[in-house]
């Protein structure tokens, strides 16, 4: 039964990652990522981590998702490349090399005998992880770390996001190509290249 | 009954999907988006063997894990605004500033 | 702690001028002059509590410093090196007073940079470990490069570029050498002790911990061959000799005659101390090549000096053909040789130092360099034609100076070797050469421009600060060539010592087996009959 | 006894310290000091030579250990023989006459105590050179009075010389000794590697108990021999004695007639053991030292610079001395050298006192007519001249006569020959400068107004002509004395002469030396000359090349010089260091290949996110199946 349920999720969230992959607006995309990250949330309740499915739903699904929608929205970003399947030697090769990376893991895992899960479920609550969390030393250094890096980052996002002083503004036009500089003029470009 | 092979499969095609989008999409903001699928691939690997070996520390980590994201979605979306502030794109294929 | 103290000292001095207000350049100048001569006084001290009996390592400091890679803070001085820190105490407080007048800016930076020279090149002289010898050699380059690249002359850019691109390429191949030999160190006293999956315990960089005799031939060809290459370029030996004249030409004054005066020794100090202690079977092997190219670049290099028309130049060429008779001597591997080796390395920084000395006051008082544009001076300096001629002579080893001592002992030593005979016959060609092309400079420099026609300079003869700076230049070239006994027995002792470890190579198995790391440290190498 | 010799070289040095450090305040007193110091040193070669008369043992003092390193071992010892004797009184002897002439002839110069203290050092090293022990101590010596000479004789260093200035001449003479050096060093390392030590003592006792190949002894000769042929200007290295002439005439005098230039000779009957069991050395020695004496006579025939013409005949004369040495007439050689170091200081500073008078002339051809005007040089210069010419009964006769005779003993009567026929050459010129100089009359202006030489040379002119006439009184042929060659018997042995027609040859000798003279009269000494034709070029070819001294200095320059000069500036800087090492090696494959790699490299470093992800992904790839196995 878990199985079933299990696959139903799987392909739910194999298909909104492919949507999200090949969208070529980003909302969509951004939207099917959502509910790829929702049917993962599921999985998580059905591999015992009742947890991590509640975080999934209320940071990934909520927050960062909406941080994502919110960028998508504030910078009118629309479409970009010209052509759904590009013809691309580069889309080709992706392709490749990601297979590639696919059949090793499962290459790599399929040599490991994994023995079976024991049998019922075994469900961390928030004291059990908790309690590792923060009885490990390693851990809780790595915590340690988290916090700063937390603090790093909305710092940095607080400094990328300010307002340029008029130097730097002046600074910045002078380090621009100059080919770019012509493409790039339009008030409302659409995010990459306009379509042909 | 879920066999971690099972978890392991799920885990590979959701990674080799990121993968792809990464290296095929050229909108920069598609290609957090597939990092953040690749993310989540490894946090349902970590996930299943935090079930088979019965350690949450599996678990602990992708706590961890969503906290990276967390900030590195903070940090690359705020570089993206600034990018599209002076370059008016998010293509990847326009932007070159790291060139020399 | 005598010598952690002698190292110590300029670096403090260099610290203190930092607190030192700048504009007042005349105290910054008269401070580093005072704490470089107290390095001096200290050093000759030094000198007079060293007991030239013995060949040995002496006022030896020997501490844990990094115990995780094995690395130990190692100092001791021998007759070896006691009379290149010697020369290194004496040339640095002359350098500082004879750059008086010529640095106007950024005194405190220079005289501080001058001091920390000082201070790398003493530590390269006295490390008795690896990892700290590749410190201090490290620590040598950066001042220099700042003294040419700071107060240099107007390609100095491009001379620090070839001086320190040099230089790196050989020290970071020395650098995987020296990290080479003490894994492979390690292995061989782990195998030698029956343990070879736990060497990691037996890793040490200590000088006296490598086992040579453990070494087998292949590793010392290729050890030897690396660390070769990075002291042969600070030798320069022949083909490694092109930045030598750039890096001259470029420097101030007192960059020169530090450079060719103590820095080109480093060199051939570390072959004695490095190549030929640790590696004397690959020295054997590679000898001839060596000598071979010892001796082109004796002739090369005053072939050359002869056609130059730039007066620094021509002495940096001269340095080339000077320091070929010292890796002449030291590869005939025979007692006189060596020491005619070592005592030319003193005699070369005194006679080249001054000869750099002399070319920067001159200079000063004409702003040329040009051989075609001097000239009419002798008449007009009187003392300092004098002076510029004996230390030309010791440079022309003279017998009666200085150089000709250092020079005899090298070529006869290679002549009584059969091997290496022939090549001490060519190389003292390069003596009449020398002759031929520092009388010409001497001639060109002081004496007329052109033929038949006579210029006759203004310029004031020296002031007592620069007497003050040839003095003792002149001083020691005259007592060395005169009395060199104070030099030789020393220098004859450890030298000695050098060729009777690479002569002593016991096949058998390691007997008194040390049982970790600090034992095999504290196993002095000065004890070979003793230990092995 | 041993600290008045080691005191000897001493005095000279003193001086000389003392001259250079205060020698401006002392003024005319340096002068005095010099003369005061090596009369000391004279006055104890003589106490010296007295106690030589008495008792024939040699006198070691050792002084200290210089290089002692391994198996060489250096000590500065002097050794005092009879041969080291003979030497201290020439060196000293006629060195203190000639400071005392030089008090006159530098008068008023700018560098007046600088020339007395050079000359000081130049005694002091020479004395050092006569007095060492072992071969490196002489080396010593014999480097330094290079020095010295090559100090003097740039000693008016302003002064143009031939095409370049004084010091250009200074300098060929010390690199053309520094070529012999050479040799002299390596016979020195190959001596010691043979005898393990460098004393003569050692060496002479190693030859004796037959340790000493003879093909060492003859290569260690050989090489001692090339030496000996820069110091003492044979053939190859003759070339800077003539150009040694611009410098100052006592110096002329002094070093490159009576003492320097002699060392050679000395230096070789010094190493008699060695040169005795390597014959070849020998001829060497001998034919070098014959063709050497014809050569420069020829030389010396079309010679106008009356100061070359004697040093030519220097060269010719040291010839003699080296036929002498070689053909194992060592006594006979160190005779002529005394005796030679009488008369030619005498026509050295004879010439001087000419060209003193002369306001600097030294043009011959621009002079005549002085024997009236100046009689006492006149008569002085003519002894002189007889006694370089062999002319009987003066002391060059006696001592040419024994070289000669010894030649003639040994066997060699080709040798004998060549020195025959130089004997009649050097008569033939000797005479043309003296005639060209001293009869007919005036060819110039500056002969009207003479300057007149000071008591002090003339009295010296004495002294040394007097020495010219009798000094040749000490070894007379036909057994009637040979007190000479039985004083320096205990050092080089006596070599007989038994079963030759001495008289014969005496006569033979004699006859071309009269035809020589004869013929210098009828073309030069009968009739009044003309200046312009004979400072013209000469037509006949083979005069010209006389004139012109074989081309010898020229051939030096195109054959060595330039090529040197070419090779180091074209081939060696220029080509191999600027382009190949530092610019091909350096800036291009060190510098320029690096920045073209990396520029083409960096191509791959688009910029673009994507091409990045790419990387890292085929990184992993690599990663992955590295680890999976």
């Amino acid at each position: 039964m878990s199985l079933v349920i299990f696959v139903v999720f799987g392909c739910v969230a194999v298909g909104c990652a492919l949507a999200m992959v090949f969208a070529r607006n980003p909302v969509y995309g951004a939207i099917a990522l959502i509910v790829c990250l929702a049917a993962l949330a599921g999985e998580y309740l059905l591999l015992d981590a009742p947890l991590l499915a509640a975080f999934q739903i209320l940071v990934y699904a909520g927050a960062i998702m909406v941080l994502y929608l919110f960028v998508i929205m504030l910078l009118n970003v629309r479409r970009e490349e010209g052509c759904r399947w590009c013809t691309d030697w580069r889309t080709y090769l992706g392709f490749v090399l990601a297979g590639l990376i696919g059949l090793s893991f499962l290459f790599k895992a399929s040599n490991v005998a994994h023995p079976a899960p024991p049998v019922g479920f075994h469900v961390y609550d928030v004291t059990g992880v908790a309690y590792t969390m923060f009885t490990d030393p390693t851990l809780l250094f790595i915590i340690e770390a988290l916090g700063v890096l937390l603090l790093m980052s909305v710092v940095g996002a607080i400094y990328l996001g300010r307002r340029f002083s008029a130097e730097e503004e002046l600074l910045m036009k002078h380090d621009r190509p100059a080919g770019s500089n012509s493409t790039g003029t339009a008030g409302d470009a659409p995010c990459g290249e306009s379509a042909p | 009954m879920i066999q971690t092979m099972h978890v392991l499969w799920l885990s590979t095609i959701l990674f080799v999907i990121g993968t792809a989008g990464v290296l095929i999409r050229r909108n920069a903001i598609v290609m957090l988006m597939s990092v953040e699928l690749m993310l989540n691939a490894v946090n349902l690997a970590l996930i299943g063997f935090a079930r088979q070996f019965r350690d949450v520390t599996g678990q602990v980590y992708v706590i961890f894990i969503m906290t990276v994201a967390a900030a590195e979605v903070a940090i690359g979306l705020a570089l993206f605004v600034a990018v599209f502030r002076h370059k008016r794109t998010l293509d990847t294929q326009k932007i070159d500033l790291l060139r020399w | 702690m005598a010598l952690s103290t002698l190292i110590l000292l300029p670096v403090i001095a260099a610290l203190i001028l930092g607190f030192l207000p700048e504009s007042r350049k005349e105290l910054v100048r008269n401070v580093a002059l005072v704490f470089a001569l107290m390095v001096f006084a200290y050093s000759v001290g030094m000198y007079f509590q060293f007991d030239p009996s013995t060949p040995r390592l002496q006022f030896v400091e020997n501490r844990s410093w990094i115990d995780a890679i094995g690395a130990r803070y190692h100092l001791g001085v021998d007759g070896v090196s006691i009379f290149l820190v010697l020369l290194t105490t004496l040339l640095t407080p002359i350098a500082i007073l004879a750059s008086y007048a010529a640095i106007g800016e950024r005194v405190r930076m220079f005289n501080a940079m001058l001091l920390l020279l000082e201070a790398g090149t003493l530590g390269v002289f006295l490390a008795q470990d690896l990892v700290l010898f590749y410190v201090f050699w490290e620590v040598m380059l950066v001042p220099m490069y700042f003294i040419i690249g700071i107060w240099g002359n107007s390609e100095r850019l491009k001379a620090t570029f070839v001086f320190v691109l040099y230089t790196m390429a050989g020290s970071v191949l020395m650098l995987v050498a020296i990290v080479a030999l003490a894994i492979v160190n390690a292995q061989n006293v782990a195998a030698a002790l029956s343990a070879p999956g736990a060497y990691m315990g037996y890793v040490s960089f200590d000088i006296s911990s490598i086992r040579t005799e453990l070494l087998t031939g292949t590793q010392q060809i290729w050890l030897f061959a690396a660390f070769f290459l990075a002291f042969a370029i600070k030798v320069p030996l022949f083909p490694l000799h092109t930045w030598l004249p750039l890096a001259h030409t470029e420097a101030p004054t007192a960059g020169s005659v530090i450079l060719a005066g103590v820095l080109l020794k480093t060199g051939g100090y570390a072959i004695i101390r490095f190549c030929l202690g640790l590696f004397p079977e690959a020295a054997v092997v590679y000898a001839p090549y060596i000598n071979t190219l010892a001796v082109v670049g004796i002739v090369y290099g005053a072939l050359v000096s002869l056609v130059q028309e730039d007066l620094k130049r021509l002495v940096a060429y001269s340095s080339v053909s000077h320091m070929g008779f010292i890796l002449l001597g030291v590869f005939s591997f025979t007692q006189e040789g060596m020491t005619g080796g070592i005592v030319q390395m003193v005699n070369h920084g005194i006679s080249t130092g001054g000869l750099f000395l002399c070319v920067g006051m001159l200079y000063e008082r004409s702003h040329t360099r040009k051989l075609e544009e001097l000239g009419g001076t002798a008449t007009a300096m009187p003392l300092f034609a004098g002076l510029f001629l004996v230390i030309t002579l010791s440079s022309a080893a003279l017998p009666g100076l200085n150089g000709f001592v250092g020079e005899f002992l090298a070529l006869a030593g290679a002549f009584s070797n059969k091997a290496t005979r022939w090549f001490s016959v060519v190389g003292a060609t390069g003596m009449i050469l020398a002759a031929a092309y520092l009388l010409w400079m001497f001639q060109q420099a002081m004496y007329t421009t052109k033929p038949g026609v006579w210029v006759k300079r203004t310029w004031g003869d020296l002031t007592v600060r620069e007497v003050l700076v040839l003095l003792p230049i002149v001083l020691s070239a005259v007592g060395i060539g005169v009395y060199p006994a104070p030099l030789l027995k020393p220098i004859a002792a450890s030298s000695q010592l050098v060729l009777q470890r690479m002569n002593l190579r016991p096949n058998g198995p390691i007997h008194a087996i040390p049982s970790g790391v600090d034992d095999l440290a504290t196993t002095s190498p000065d004890l070979p009959e003793a230990s092995r | 006894m041993t600290t008045a010799i080691a005191l000897i070289p001493f005095w000279p040095l003193l001086g000389f310290l003392i001259n250079i450090l205060f020698g401006k305040r002392l003024r005319s007193a340096s002068a005095y000091l010099a003369i005061g110091m090596l009369a000391l040193s004279f006055l104890t070669s003589v106490a010296v030579f007295t106690r030589f008369v008495g008792d024939p043992a040699s006198v070691l003092v050792p002084l200290f250990s210089w290089m002692s390193v391994g198996a060489l071992n250096v000590e500065v010892n002097f050794l005092v023989d009879q041969l080291t004797v003979v030497m201290l009184l020439v060196v000293t002897g006629v060195g203190t006459l000639i400071h005392v002439y030089s008090v006159g002839y530098m008068h008023g110069d700018e560098r007046y105590s600088r020339f007395f203290a050079y000359m000081n050092l130049f005694a002091a090293m020479m004395l050092v050179l006569v007095l060492a022990d072992n071969y490196v101590v002489m080396f010593v010596g014999w480097e330094c009075v290079g020095l010295c000479s090559y100090l003097l004789i740039g000693f008016w260093f302003e002064r143009p010389f031939g095409s370049g200035t004084t010091n250009d001449a200074a300098r060929k003479a010390f690199i053309v000794n520094r070529v012999g050096d050479f040799g002299f060093l390596l016979g020195v390392f190959l001596i010691w590697t043979a005898v393990g030590g460098v004393s003569f003592q050692q060496t002479s006792s190693a030859v004796e108990s037959g340790y000493v190949t003879p093909g060492v002894a003859t290569i260690a000769t050989l090489l001692l021999f090339i030496g000996a042929t820069g110091k003492s200007a044979q053939i190859p290295l003759y070339v800077w004695l003539p150009d040694a002439m611009a410098g100052p005439t006592p110096v002329s005098a002094l070093i490159h007639a009576a003492t320097m230039v002699t060392a050679g000779v000395y230096m070789v009957a010094r190493s008699h053991f060695l040169f005795d069991i390597a014959p070849f050395s020998q001829n060497v020695v001998l034919w070098v030292g014959a063709l050497t004496a014809l050569f420069a006579a020829s030389m010396g025939v079309q010679e106008n610079d009356i100061k070359k013409i004697l040093a030519y005949s220097t060269i010719s004369q040291l010839g003699y001395m080296f036929m002498g040495v070689g053909a194992g007439a060592y006594a006979a050689g160190v005779f002529h050298l005394m005796t030679h170091a009488f008369f030619k200081a005498l026509l050295f500073l004879g010439a001087g006192a000419v060209i003193h008078a002369l306001h600097g002339e030294q043009d011959i051809t621009r002079m005549g007519g002085l024997r009236n005007r100046m009689p006492l040089v006149h008569g002085t210069f003519l002894i002189g001249a007889l006694a370089l010419a062999g002319f009987p009964l003066t002391a060059g006769f006696f001592s040419k006569d024994s070289v000669l005779a010894g030649v003639y003993a040994h066997g060699d009567f080709a040798v004998w020959c060549i020195g025959v026929l130089t004997a009649g050459v050097t008569a033939f010129y000797t005479f043309r400068l003296y005639f060209l100089v001293f009869s007919g009359s005036s060819r110039d202006e500056k002969g009207r107004d003479l300057h007149a030489p000071a008591s002090s040379m003339t009295s010296i002119l004495l002294i040394l002509a007097i020495l010219s006439l009798v000094g040749g009184y000490v070894e007379l042929p036909f057994h009637i004395l040979a007190a000479f060659s039985a004083f320096l018997s205990p050092v080089v042995g006596m070599s007989s002469h038994e079963g030759i027609p001495e008289l014969a040859l005496m006569t033979v000798v004699f006859l071309f030396v009269l035809g020589g003279i004869g013929v210098s009269w009828a073309w030069y000494g009968r009739r009044e000359q003309d200046a312009t034709a004979l400072a013209a070029e000469p037509a006949n070819p083979f005069l010209r090349t006389l004139r012109r001294k074989w081309y010898v200095d020229e051939i030096y320059e195109v054959l060595l010089i330039r090529p040197i000069r070419w090779t180091s500036r074209t081939v060696l800087w220029r080509v191999i260091d600027e382009w190949i090492i530092h610019g091909f090696l350096v800036q291009f494959c060190g510098g320029y290949l690096w920045k073209a790699i990396g520029f083409v490299v960096s191509f791959s470093h688009t910029g673009r996110v994507g091409s990045y992800a790419f990387g890292i992904v085929v990184g992993v790839l690599v990663i992955i199946s590295l680890i999976a196995r």
